[in-house]
């Protein structure tokens, strides 16, 4: 089978490490994958411009309003080019974009969430662009060009956003009384809730084996997470705060921190569209989309009238 | 009960110039950011949170410079989150709510033609000091006027319905736009000093390209003799500023005693 | 001629003291002296909500809250038995309301400043109310008898007002520098506001003349004016406050206080609709009216349901 | 790294389910007075003022007993204006923005019914002062009930679109109703006590009569078995309630020192 042969060919390619383009013959199914992942990371960054969007006014300083406005115009850069990367995938924005506002297509859960304190963007800054950049460093050497080139790309400005994150929930640990309680708070929420984003275990992961035979992903959802869960277990150690979980502890044999059973069934929840602010972010967004319809409707209408005027002249 | 004015002090003029400059930034930006994850099209959003950075990056870098001038132990902050709305001297112009993305873009444009004329003579200023960062700034300015420009051309001379939508934004935003060559003695100083422009000396010039630019976006230009607003540089605004300052002001000033940079 | 026999044996009752009621005939141009001055009254009533309404999140304390919700509610109920009163007119309610949102019909102007601090609620309370109470003292004693009666009731609830107001004014006045600084403030930016409130000088005020022959009104603007100085000054006094005005002097001569110039530029400018919050105030209370349209039709369509019902049911 | 829990005391019980009730009344108030001068019609306009003052007036009355039972020194302002959004503990369903005037009252509906057949029990608790309270603010409890309830008729079996847009408000409501008869230790103590109530007794009654009225009013009554939120008791909130509290508390907090009563 000539198909057969395809795939014997585009696995050993694969294999012996090279980056597939574009143009290269692909199977659907890889192409169908890396829609999903590509354009639900896409999704997710615009998304994301929400709960952190809810502090810029509130910023409490002129540099902290400052260094949020350059994360949040970083993420509406990294959907843009997430979503023309996915688009190398014979895919239209539009219909990405519709997907996931009327139809089926997810975002990453976490958004789900509401930032109920300055320190909530402190903590999203450490421990979810954190969660994001253990994902996304794996990612960056992904089998696709596109998406390994785009991920290098959102790696060097996520890392960025994380030490922002990281520096100010260092100053709030070491702040005042207030400062302190609403850091730790914050990491209180916000623990479980990144430890999530690596998605289900394993067991749970239907997609998984496929996706690291191709090289997508190059590591699994609970190896990624336990490389997190290490890191972040020093990081809190080193600026004073507790991670909300009893079990954790220092497993000698096996050289990684032992953490205790994360809430699946919120997670499941969550995934399902019961955050608590899930129905006010799709509000949200579908509202900006609804709403910007005569704008987009007006350039698109004006370039076409410059265009005629253009090939009239000559 | 007699009223005994003051003369004005170099310094305090400076100061008021410094605070008025950074004060129209800051409460422009501010509104701006109010987009973010809300514009109609994701190159917006970017567009408009870069314009947002670089309008409250600038209001910062003046405020900064103003603690230098006032010398009493200030910072930034200090102007941005420690003062009420009629310690503002923004125009009402910055401080008017979002409305639709062609309202912001029509203000964009007023505000950022102005800034463009104002800036090209502002950085000869005989302060080394101010006139760099006037310069450095103005290569933003220049931005935000190419790109508000661009908009009010792609609205007014789009659909029918956004031909009528921008008309309407300009045809709200008119009244504020007198404000804008509101002169007084702190600029009369500052000019005398060389370090101010007499906005007087370009109003023809700025007029010449919004009439333009209206008129190349098939909008027709509201009347010049309307009833203008005034006050704003005396502190007299709107109900919407206060509002926006409870919004910005509310985190920092509940931890007075907290370090935030 | 009837009509001069009718109109002679009116203007006596009329100097006799005696009320004119609904029923009674009268001049077509007393009634529509009344419908415009008594609607007039009832749309400030209505509009004269929004600049209070403004601060009744942001008041400072809860007693403050409450006072300021039961004035605002007061100011509804105001509005509500003068558009009852005016109905007596033969003109409905539906008819006023068009006339002053999307006509010509007028509201005091006083209304289109704006409240930049809680202090401005205060002044209200102790200057534009106080102002209030003056007419509508005149006013309760007015020929037409709902309006007479209307004044009664609505001067006891503004005295109430005025009553807080002044105090809390006199607290501010009394306490930390910055609510001194605001007090005075407030007062500074209301004193003019306030005093342009009693209408042109009487030289310019084209109606007075009949109103008072009618027994509508029972002073002139001018002298309702010098009324109110002549007290305010006391009140200002008492509590520390400063009026603005370099002129103000006592005069032996007529036992009054003598005051400045009136800036009447600014008074026919914000009276043209020029004020810094005109055009806020129409498009607040025209969105009411129109975002309520569906709730109304809801009203009516139910109680013609439920009528239609009972009468099959009897 | 383990977590301790303390006994709950009763006057921390007390304290806790006093300030459960006030916030609930203070912010539902709060949104309610966002109202004032923007109602359908006039008399809306007074009926909504109206109960905002007494959600509002309920409130001040509990916090005040609150501070006593605290006994720390704080007033009944201390709980309004100086605690954070994790602090308090209303539902999340009082701090929805107000949405449209279907919305408002749906909401108020709900609240009121469940305020009702809680007070109706809670009057009889062994505090003489708090019982009081319960019963005096029981009257106006029962005007809110009857008012909103025959508005949920009137837009329900009103017009067709009246009636679409009510729907959608209970549709989107319903997930946050859950929490009305939420409980915990705190009012297994107060239970214990015979202070509090045991909600799930009346669970039932409070169904029938919503699924009563709705029927009456031609609509559909949503899942009682959707997802539901959860939290709010223990100070966690959508996003909605700090922009709230930053304007409602921003001019008391920047001035700590003044009086303003």
């Amino acid at each position: 089978m000539e198909n057969q042969e395809k795939l014997n060919e585009f696995q050993a390619r694969i294999d012996a490490g090279e980056k597939i383009e574009p143009k290269d013959w692909m199977p659907e199914r890889y192409r169908q994958q890396l829609i999903r992942m590509m354009s639900q990371h896409a999704h997710s960054e615009i998304v994301g411009m929400l709960p952190e969007g809810n502090w810029i006014e509130r910023a409490p300083s002129l540099k902290r309003k400052l260094v949020l406005l350059a994360k949040v115009q970083d993420e509406a850069g990294h959907g843009l080019y997430l979503y023309s990367a996915t688009e190398t995938l014979g895919i239209e924005r539009d219909e990405l974009v519709d997907q996931y506002l009327y139809g089926s297509a997810k975002y990453s859960s976490i958004f789900n969430y509401p930032t109920m304190t300055y320190a909530d963007i402190c903590a999203i800054g450490w421990l979810v662009d954190g969660a994001a950049i253990v994902n996304q460093t794996m990612l960056a050497r992904s089998s696709y060009g596109p998406y390994s080139r785009a991920n290098v790309r959102i790696c060097k400005e996520e890392s960025f956003h994380k030490k922002q994150g990281y520096e100010m929930l260092a100053k709030m640990a070491d702040g005042t009384p207030e400062q302190q309680k609403m850091a730790q708070d914050s990491v209180n929420r916000w623990w479980w809730p990144s430890l999530m984003m690596f998605g289900p275990h394993d067991s749970d992961s239907p997609n998984s084996a496929e996706l690291i035979k191709w090289q997508v992903k190059l590591k699994t959802n609970d190896e990624l997470r336990q490389h997190f869960v290490d890191r972040m277990v020093m990081e809190a150690e080193a600026i004073g705060l507790t991670l909300p979980d009893p079990d954790l502890e220092y497993n000698e044999e096996t050289g990684h921190w032992d953490f205790g059973d994360i809430p699946w069934d919120e997670f499941w929840n969550v995934v399902k569209g019961n955050g608590i602010m899930n129905r006010e972010r799709m509000k949200a967004r579908r509202a900006a989309h609804e709403n910007g319809e005569w704008v987009r409707e007006a350039a698109n209408a004006y370039a076409r009238k410059k265009k005629l005027q253009q090939e009239k002249a000559s | 009960m007699t009223a005994e004015t003051k003369e004005l002090t170099k310094k305090e003029a400076f100061l008021n110039y410094l605070l008025r400059l950074a004060d129209d930034r800051l409460i422009l930006g501010q509104r701006m950011s109010e987009w973010c994850g809300h514009g109609p099209q994701l190159e917006e959003d970017l567009a408009m949170a870069n314009m947002a950075l670089d309008l409250i990056g600038h209001a910062t870098t003046l405020y900064e410079y103003a603690a230098e001038i006032e010398d009493e132990g200030h910072d930034e902050d200090y102007f941005a989150y420690f003062r009420d709305d009629r310690d503002f001297t923004n125009l009402q112009l910055c401080e008017l709510p979002k409305g639709d993305f062609g309202f912001t873009i029509a203000r964009q444009f007023l505000f950022s033609a102005f800034s463009y004329f104002q800036y090209e003579r502002l950085k000869e200023a005989k302060d080394e000091q101010f006139a760099g960062m006037i310069n450095k700034h103005l290569k933003e300015i220049k931005y935000h006027l190419r790109h508000s420009r661009e908009w009010v051309l792609r609205l007014g001379d789009g659909t029918e319905e956004s031909h009528n939508r921008i008309q309407e934004s300009f045809d709200e935003l008119w009244m504020y736009t007198d404000e804008l060559f509101y002169m007084d003695e702190v600029d009369d100083l500052m000019i005398k000093e060389g370090m101010g422009v007499d906005s007087s000396e370009f109003k023809k010039e700025w007029k010449k390209l919004v009439e333009e630019t209206l008129s190349e976006a098939t909008l027709t230009v509201p009347d010049w003799d309307q009833f203008m607003m005034s006050g704003s540089r005396n502190g007299i605004h709107t109900e919407h500023l206060g509002h926006m300052l409870a919004q910005m002001q509310f985190l920092r000033r509940s931890h007075p005693d907290a370090e935030w940079k």
